[in-house]
């Protein structure tokens, strides 16, 4: 399916632009964080230690002022003593406000954002591509009809339109058990995976119109390509279920033209916005969190939405996350600008929206 | 004479603009493009049939839909006896097996994701002939029957050259083994070179499984060429068929004669040839000309019996005629230049704004009457040196300034029906036909005409250089 | 015989792309006489698009001109050279290659002026045609206006102005002038009713009426010689009739130089002087038009002259040139004669690069090739498979390089 | 087709869509679990004021009566009514509409006003330090969580060098006029001393309050557009009308903002007009960071008190405005594009 000059592409592509290069590491190693977050982490992200708070990350370490008061003799007295807090090595990115390891929360952080993205997108791209294709395909009233529905959809801010329905259906979780943790390999890290539910479906119901609207473009101007018409001339019908047989098993799956020949042409613009949604979704995953609509217990928002009252004492707590979602994000966004210019640089660019 | 293959009567396919929901509310009635408007041929086995015209003249549509790619609007298509238009599902595609394209542009007919080798499969496929091997077997052999190797069967189509790609196109086209092939523009987009290639490649395979083509180009040369027939169509018709030699040698309809003589000759006493070259444009297929379709550019258009005008006046009268007929005039700005010169930047601009097309709301009428009493004369002074190259000879110039006189408050009927009365030629009232089953019919009043037309010509008070002077001795 | 107006040099001009070096345009040579039509006629890949371009330095990125000199004889714009690049001048000639990117910049409009293929995607589809054409003559009216030396750059046209013309009608760029002056050009090239045509958008107008448009604009500036790169290769007969005439007529009047380029020999035959035959960017023969259609040397241009079909007779079977257009790029093409691999033909000796032109100045008929000096030997020729396994193989050679844009 | 024909297709379409944007948002009520008493009363209501609340709404009539009623209550202005702030949703809307508008206006202005400059210098000088500068700022830009970039700037801004003031917007543009023309707000949830003192003064306030949201708010934006007009002036530079005009002998200047820049803008307006929903979908999250009391945090602050009828009005009204402004972006585009109603 995948021809050579699509790899050759990619690689000249590649070896043309630096910021090819650095998207691709970014998100080899996000995504290795995000896999390997348990084995990575020094500490459990969720092990509160009070005596240990707010501790500065590493080369931060600082003198500061503390007022205690104090009962002598019978009277209240204001007391200031220099204290010295050490970053220790323990937490080379310092801790919270309750002592929990901030480095360890930012690597488990890494896997909900990542799961919501590639999932949410997932979805968002199987239900939006399916009715851009039917709708751009056939046109016509089918295609007039599914458009309003698109534009009503667009009439809401995705972020309005997430935190609704998150509002309606609550903030329902799905716990599952951390691969890790049943082979044994880290005994002292959380058993289960906390995914947040709602989130993932709200997420895709609300991106999906941009799907809709890039499949919709390109089968609006594969189908008028002679080989579709060529095929349509040989008799092959547009939809059909056809039966591959894998090993004695029959599996359906839908053939016809759309799929073997409008989908495969359309799918570069689709893979490019993919890469755009998923950093759009993360985005969007950590503004549900940080404003306490995700449900996820492990989640860069919700980290910098704590941080928020230690601002003057401990700007680390919020500072950190925020930079994972940023190196993230731009990773994810350079990766797409990669697949654009290598594969089409013709897309136009609709980006997605937060 | 055996039946023919393809037996095609008054074929028609039109298309509509503005006819979704919101235009329905806003009251606009859906614009018909009549691009196939009533063609009627038959194409007899082994035979090339040429389909000949300029672009927008409705060819490739026809094309398209004799093979259903296109849903036609009338008429009836009869393949082999049997009726196609109301085929269905597995009619249909048996329909399909005999009867198969090969497209024009060598960049778009061929999926660039797909295999060469899985693209001429495709249609073995979609009727599961044979095994899987039996296919591949077919494929390889087809591959090199077009001039390609079998071991290229998984290349992609960006690594072919235009002539490469356009083989693979005919391989794809003969894979079911079909009697009838409609071949869309097979070599428009190839050099010259490569062009030999392909229709030498073409007239080999006819021989070799004995197909019928019908061939649709804009390349006289490569009709001429090729084909056994030709029809030349113009504007959604047949304006004249006949055999090839007859056609080139011998051409009957003024848009033939035209067409032979604007291509050039590639041979060194091209220079001195005299080509009385076409004036204007092909009019628009959404409000086709009334009568004989190309009476808006031809050089011999009929004049009433009893006037006395020279073609190349009356050929301007006409011109003119056609635009006051049309309201295709802004008088508006004819005012403006009458008025002060130059027509100002601001007023034009916010004209174009409010939507004042050239035909519709006519600002004229607002100006109080006697300021447009006093500068009539320019008025028609200015639309007169517009509209005419040169001046026209008495008693023509006068007349035309009558009719513009009446433009003058704003009454296009009144100056159009002015006009009419005197100029208005047979070509205009009544639609030329093909005479049924004859060698070589041609739509023009100037040759012989089926009895239907003769009779409405008659009706209509007219006559025709033919109608007095017998069949076929051609325009003077 | 009338003066040369224009010689070309060795003009080279590569393409810097992706796949590699592609040589779109190798050491092209020849001149072009004042008041004549000098045809160029190729097949796709040939590169005369690119000479075309090369010829008023509008070769983009990733393409250069890489050398070459193109002389052009004026003798007003010798004097104003001599001061600042003196070596540029030559007596009444001047080679452009040599002046500052400004100055010849300032060429385009008053001496050179181009038509292209497709009008449609000549003029910019959002300002009325009217407007376009005023914007030439205003060009030329400003670089008239003030003497060659202190020309402004941007003629006093910043982002501020166009921010303001954009608001304030009257404060535009053009002038009443120079849009009158636009009706008229519309008016000579014969486009009905043109004060009212000229506030049309491109897309309400016709091809062919495009086309007219599109020479309008090039009489603006009144050039020396109209480039017209495939003018008729978009339209239809009848109409590519139409445009030929006004070609025509304009010469015939104005005596302007033409330089066309085209594929297609009738209208070669139709409105040149004198022809060059351009094959993988090289001009491979030259000569009067009846020295190379009545007895042409290369076989190239035989085998192009043998597989048309003529409208005039029904002829037998055509003899194609076979094979295809070689890919034009550096790595694969190796230093022999380029058609050799197609050529019925080749010889041994057809294996070394055959002998440039002796000075391209002289008139006479002439061609790179062997068979120019003496007749075809069988005993040389190359074995019918010479190329099927080396490079220039027919499944060999790749599609059409991508890189290459312009050329074609 | 004229620019006026082409504008009531637009609005017709755009009526279309607002009535669908109101039918969409009356019938999520039915996605929530539970009955619907329960889900709009107040959680505190007592039994009586749940069956006031059923009888008043006719939650117990079937659905499309409901929804009939509500169309009709729509039409004259009844947006519903808050029972957990015994209000009329209306009027707590209203309220804080200016404060929202200000921020995006003012948020749109610095993006219009930095990315078009920007993107069309990053595009004329291509693998220049102003190209990679701006491709790397957009890039950052679009990346940037806008929630996070305001808590860095209130670090930074505020808790550092106590530049500006962290939160509470004191004194808001509107109200500035109003401490001069005497105009009372309703909404008691906004608190504004209204401080005596000279225009210029509560100008300065203003001004001090408003510019750290509106550069939160306003970076994703000015990153998205400045990205959109390089890559649009890219485009059109490889036109071959550009080429054309360039053959005319044109200064380059003149090849540029007439030609390029003129047809790289009427894209970009259409894509405005939908990336507005992110413009007030960074609202919410930026009035959240700095409190600022406009309809995001009012819809934040709704929707965690599970005040439905709230919820509802807020939702309705910012479809409906992204609607609008829509049209009117439409309207701009058809001016600046004659060739509207002919695609």
């Amino acid at each position: 399916m995948v021809s050579d000059r699509t790899w050759r592409n990619l690689a000249v592509e590649l070896r043309r632009s630096h910021l090819a290069k650095l998207g691709l590491v970014l998100v080899a190693f996000i995504l290795f964080v995000a896999i390997f977050a348990p084995v990575l982490a020094p500490h459990d992200p969720e092990q509160t230690d009070p005596g240990e708070a707010n501790l500065p990350p590493l080369g931060f370490s600082e003198t500061k002022t503390e007022t205690t008061s104090e009962m002598v003799d019978g009277e209240v007295q204001i007391v200031e003593e220099e204290v010295q807090i050490d970053a220790t090595s323990e937490h080379p990115l310092g801790t919270d406000y309750v002592g929990r390891d901030v480095l360890s929360r930012v690597l488990f952080g890494a896997r909900t954002s990542i799961i919501v993205g590639i999932v949410g997108t997932a979805l968002a791209a199987l239900f939006g591509v399916t009715v851009g294709l039917i709708s751009g395909y056939y046109g016509g009233r089918l295609d007039d009809g599914l458009m309003r529905a698109a534009d009503i959809m667009l009439a809401f801010p995705s972020l309005v339109l997430a935190i609704a329905l998150v509002g309606l259906w609550g903030r329902q979780t799905k716990k599952y058990d951390d691969p890790f943790q049943t082979w044994g390999l880290t005994p002292d890290m959380p058993e289960h995976v906390v995914v947040p539910i709602t989130v993932i479906l709200v997420v895709a119901l609300v991106n999906w119109v941009w799907f809709a609207r890039v499949a919709r473009g390109e089968a609006l101007s594969v189908r008028n390509e002679e080989y579709i018409k060529a095929a349509r001339a040989t008799g092959k019908r547009d939809l059909e279920l056809r039966f591959a047989h894998v090993k004695g098993i029959p599996i359906p799956y839908p053939g016809g033209i759309i799929t073997e020949h409008v989908l495969p042409n359309s799918l570069t613009p689709i893979l490019v916005l993919a890469t755009i949604q998923v950093a759009a979704v993360i985005l969007l995953e950590s503004a549900l969190s940080f404003l306490g609509f995700s449900g996820a217990n492990l989640s860069w928002g919700l980290d910098i939405s704590q941080g928020r009252d230690y601002l003057s004492s401990a700007w680390w707590i919020s500072t950190v996350p925020g930079i994972a979602i940023v190196l993230a994000v731009v990773g994810i966004n350079l990766v797409g600008d990669w697949l654009r210019d290598a594969l089409d640089p013709g897309i136009d660019q609709g980006e997605g929206g937060v | 004479m055996t039946d023919p293959l393809v037996e095609v009567r008054d074929l028609e396919k039109h298309f509509y603009e503005r006819n979704t929901a919101v235009d329905r509310l806003l009251g606009d009635d859906p614009v018909s493009i009549r691009a196939v408007d009533g063609v009627s041929f038959d194409i007899h086995a082994g035979e090339t049939l040429g389909l000949v015209g300029e672009s927008g003249c409705g060819k490739s549509t026809t094309g398209e839909t004799l093979l259903r790619l296109q849903e036609p609007t009338g008429g009836s298509i009869r393949f082999d006896g049997d009726d196609v238009i109301d085929l269905e599902g597995e009619e249909l595609r048996s329909f399909r097996r005999d009867a198969q394209i090969v497209f024009q542009d060598p960049f778009s007919s061929l999926d660039p994701r797909r295999t060469v080798g899985g693209t001429v499969r495709d249609p073995l496929d979609v009727h599961n002939v044979g095994t899987r091997e039996s296919r591949q077997e077919r494929v390889r052999d087809l591959l090199e029957r077009v001039g390609l190797s079998a071991d290229q069967y998984d290349r992609y189509p960006h690594e072919f050259s235009g002539g490469q790609r356009q083989r693979i196109g005919i391989a794809r086209a003969l894979a079911l083994e079909p009697e009838f092939v409609v071949l869309d523009e097979p070599t428009s987009a190839l050099d010259v070179s490569v062009q030999a290639q392909i229709l030498n490649l073409l007239s080999d395979l006819q021989d070799e499984f004995d197909l019928t083509y019908l061939l649709i180009s804009h390349d006289l040369s490569v009709i001429r060429h090729i084909c056994d027939r030709v029809a030349v169509m113009y504007l959604g018709e047949f304006v004249e068929v006949g055999p090839a030699e007859e056609i080139f040698d011998d051409p009957q309809h003024p848009y033939t004669q035209a067409l032979l003589e604007s291509v050039p000759r590639a041979s060194t006493d091209e220079r001195e040839r005299e080509v009385e070259t076409l004036s204007g444009d092909v009019p628009s297929p959404r409000r086709p000309p009334s009568g004989c379709r190309f009476r808006t550019r031809c050089p011999v258009v009929i004049p009433p019996s009893d006037l006395t005008v020279e073609q190349e006046e009356y050929r301007a009268i006409m011109d003119v005629r056609d635009r006051i007929e049309d309201r295709d005039l802004d008088l508006t700005s004819v005012w403006e230049a009458v008025a002060d010169g130059p027509p100002s930047p601001v007023r034009s601009r916010v004209r174009r704004l409010v939507g004042g097309g050239p035909a519709t709301e006519d600002a004229s009428r607002g100006d109080s009457d006697p300021y447009r009493k006093e500068h009539a004369d320019a008025f028609v002074a200015e639309l007169e040196d517009r509209l005419l190259e040169d001046s026209l000879s008495p008693p023509h110039d006068q007349r035309l300034r009558e009719s513009f006189r009446r433009l003058v408050d704003g009454d296009w009927e009144g100056a159009a029906e002015h006009l009419r009365e005197e100029y208005e030629s047979v070509c205009e009232v009544v639609s030329p036909a093909l005479q049924q089953d004859d060698e070589h019919p041609v739509a023009c009043h100037h040759s012989e005409q089926p009895r239907s037309v003769q009779e409405t010509v008659r009706d209509a008070g007219k006559t025709t250089p033919s109608g007095q002077r017998g069949a076929g001795d051609g325009p003077d | 015989m009338s003066r040369d107006l224009l010689r070309v040099r060795d003009l080279t001009t590569r393409f810097f792309t992706q796949e590699g070096q592609v040589n779109a345009v190798e050491r092209v040579s020849f001149d072009v006489r004042e008041g004549e039509v000098l045809g160029i006629v190729g097949e796709s890949g040939s590169g005369k698009s690119v000479t075309a371009l090369s010829m008023v330095d509008l070769v983009e990125d990733p393409g250069r001109i890489v050398e070459g000199e193109i002389h052009y004889r004026n003798a007003e714009l010798a004097e104003a050279a001599r001061e600042d690049t003196p070596e540029a001048v030559d007596g009444e000639f001047v080679d452009v290659r040599k002046l500052p990117p400004r100055h010849r910049r300032a060429l385009r409009g008053p001496n050179f002026a181009t038509i292209f293929q497709d009008p449609a995607s000549s003029l910019n589809p959002s300002l009325p045609v009217g407007e376009q054409i005023a914007e030439a003559v205003e060009v030329q009216r400003r670089a008239r206006a003030n003497p060659r030396s202190t020309r402004s750059r941007t003629q006093s046209y910043g982002l501020g102005k166009f921010l303001l013309g954009g608001a304030l009608p009257g404060k535009g760029y053009l002038t009443e002038e120079s849009k009158a002056r636009a009706v008229e050009l519309l008016d000579l090239v014969g486009i009905p009713d043109p004060a009212e045509r000229a506030e049309a958008l491109p897309h309400e107008y016709s091809g062919g009426m495009l086309q007219r448009a599109m020479i309008a604009q090039a009489l603006a500036g009144e050039p020396d010689v109209l480039i017209a790169d495939e003018p008729t290769t978009a339209l239809d007969v009848t109409i590519q009739a139409q445009i030929l005439d006004i070609l025509r007529d304009l010469q015939a009047e104005t005596g302007m130089t033409i330089l066309l380029i085209t594929h297609n020999l009738g209208v070669i035959a139709r409105m040149c002087d004198r022809v060059g035959v351009m094959y993988a960017g090289e001009i491979v023969e030259r000569g009067t038009l009846a020295d190379v259609f009545d007895d042409p040397i290369h076989p190239y241009t035989r085998g192009l002259l043998g597989s048309i079909p003529d409208v005039g007779s029904a002829g037998g079977r055509l003899e194609p040139i076979e094979g295809n257009v070689p890919s034009l790029l550096d790595h694969e093409m190796d230093d022999r004669c380029y058609f050799a691999d197609r050529c019925p033909k080749a010889m041994e000796e057809c294996l070394e690069k055959p002998p440039e032109f002796d000075g391209p100045g002289t008139d006479e008929h002439a061609a790179i090739c062997y068979l120019a000096d003496h007749e075809y030997d069988p005993g040389q020729a190359l074995p019918e498979d010479y190329f099927e396994d080396g490079a220039g193989g027919e499944t060999g050679s790749t599609g059409q390089a991508e890189g290459v844009t312009a050329d074609d | 087709m004229s620019l006026g024909r082409f504008l009531v297709r637009r609005t017709l379409q755009g009526l279309l869509v607002v009535w669908g944007v109101i039918t969409v948002v009356f019938f999520l009520r039915l996605l929530s679990p539970g009955d619907p008493v329960t889900f709009i009363a107040p959680l505190d209501a007592s039994p009586e004021l749940k069956e006031r609340i059923a009888e008043d709404l006719g939650l117990n009539e079937p659905i499309y009566v409901q929804y009939v009623e509500y169309l009709g209550g729509l039409l004259q202005g009844d947006m519903g009514y808050s029972y957990q702030r015994g209000l009329s949703a209306r009027s707590v809307i209203w309220a804080r509409v200016p404060a929202t508008v200000e921020l995006a206006v003012a948020a749109s202005v610095v993006a219009m006003v930095l990315s078009i400059p920007l993107g069309v210098v990053a595009a004329t000088r291509r693998h220049g330090p102003a190209d990679y500068g701006a491709t790397l700022f957009s890039l950052v830009g679009i990346s940037t969580p806008n929630f996070w970039l305001g808590i860095m700037l209130i670090l930074v801004m505020s808790v550092q060098f106590d530049l500006f003031p962290t939160s509470q917007r004191q004194v808001g543009f509107l109200e500035s006029w109003a401490h001069l023309v005497r105009v009372d707000f309703g909404d008691p949830s906004i608190s504004f001393p209204l401080r005596v003192g000279s225009f210029a003064d509560s100008l300065l306030t203003w001004l001090q309050h408003i510019t750290l949201p509106a550069i939160t708010l306003g970076t994703y934006f000015t990153a998205l557009i400045t990205r959109l007009t390089r890559s649009g002036m890219l485009d059109e530079l490889g036109k071959e009308y550009v080429t054309a005009a360039r053959a005319k002998g044109l200064p380059e200047t003149l090849v540029r903002y007439r030609h390029a820049l003129r047809n790289t803008l009427i894209p970009i307006i259409t894509v405005l007009g939908l990336q507005l929903g992110t413009l007030i979908g960074g609202a919410v999250i930026t009035e959240e960071v700095f409190a600022w009391p406009g309809l995001g945090s009012l819809l934040i602050d709704a929707i965690n008190a599970r005040d439905w009828p709230l919820i509802q009005a807020s939702l309705i009204v910012i479809g409906v405005s992204f609607v609008v402004i829509n049209i009117a972006v439409d309207a701009v585009y058809g001016y600046l594009n004659p060739q509207v109603g002919y695609e």
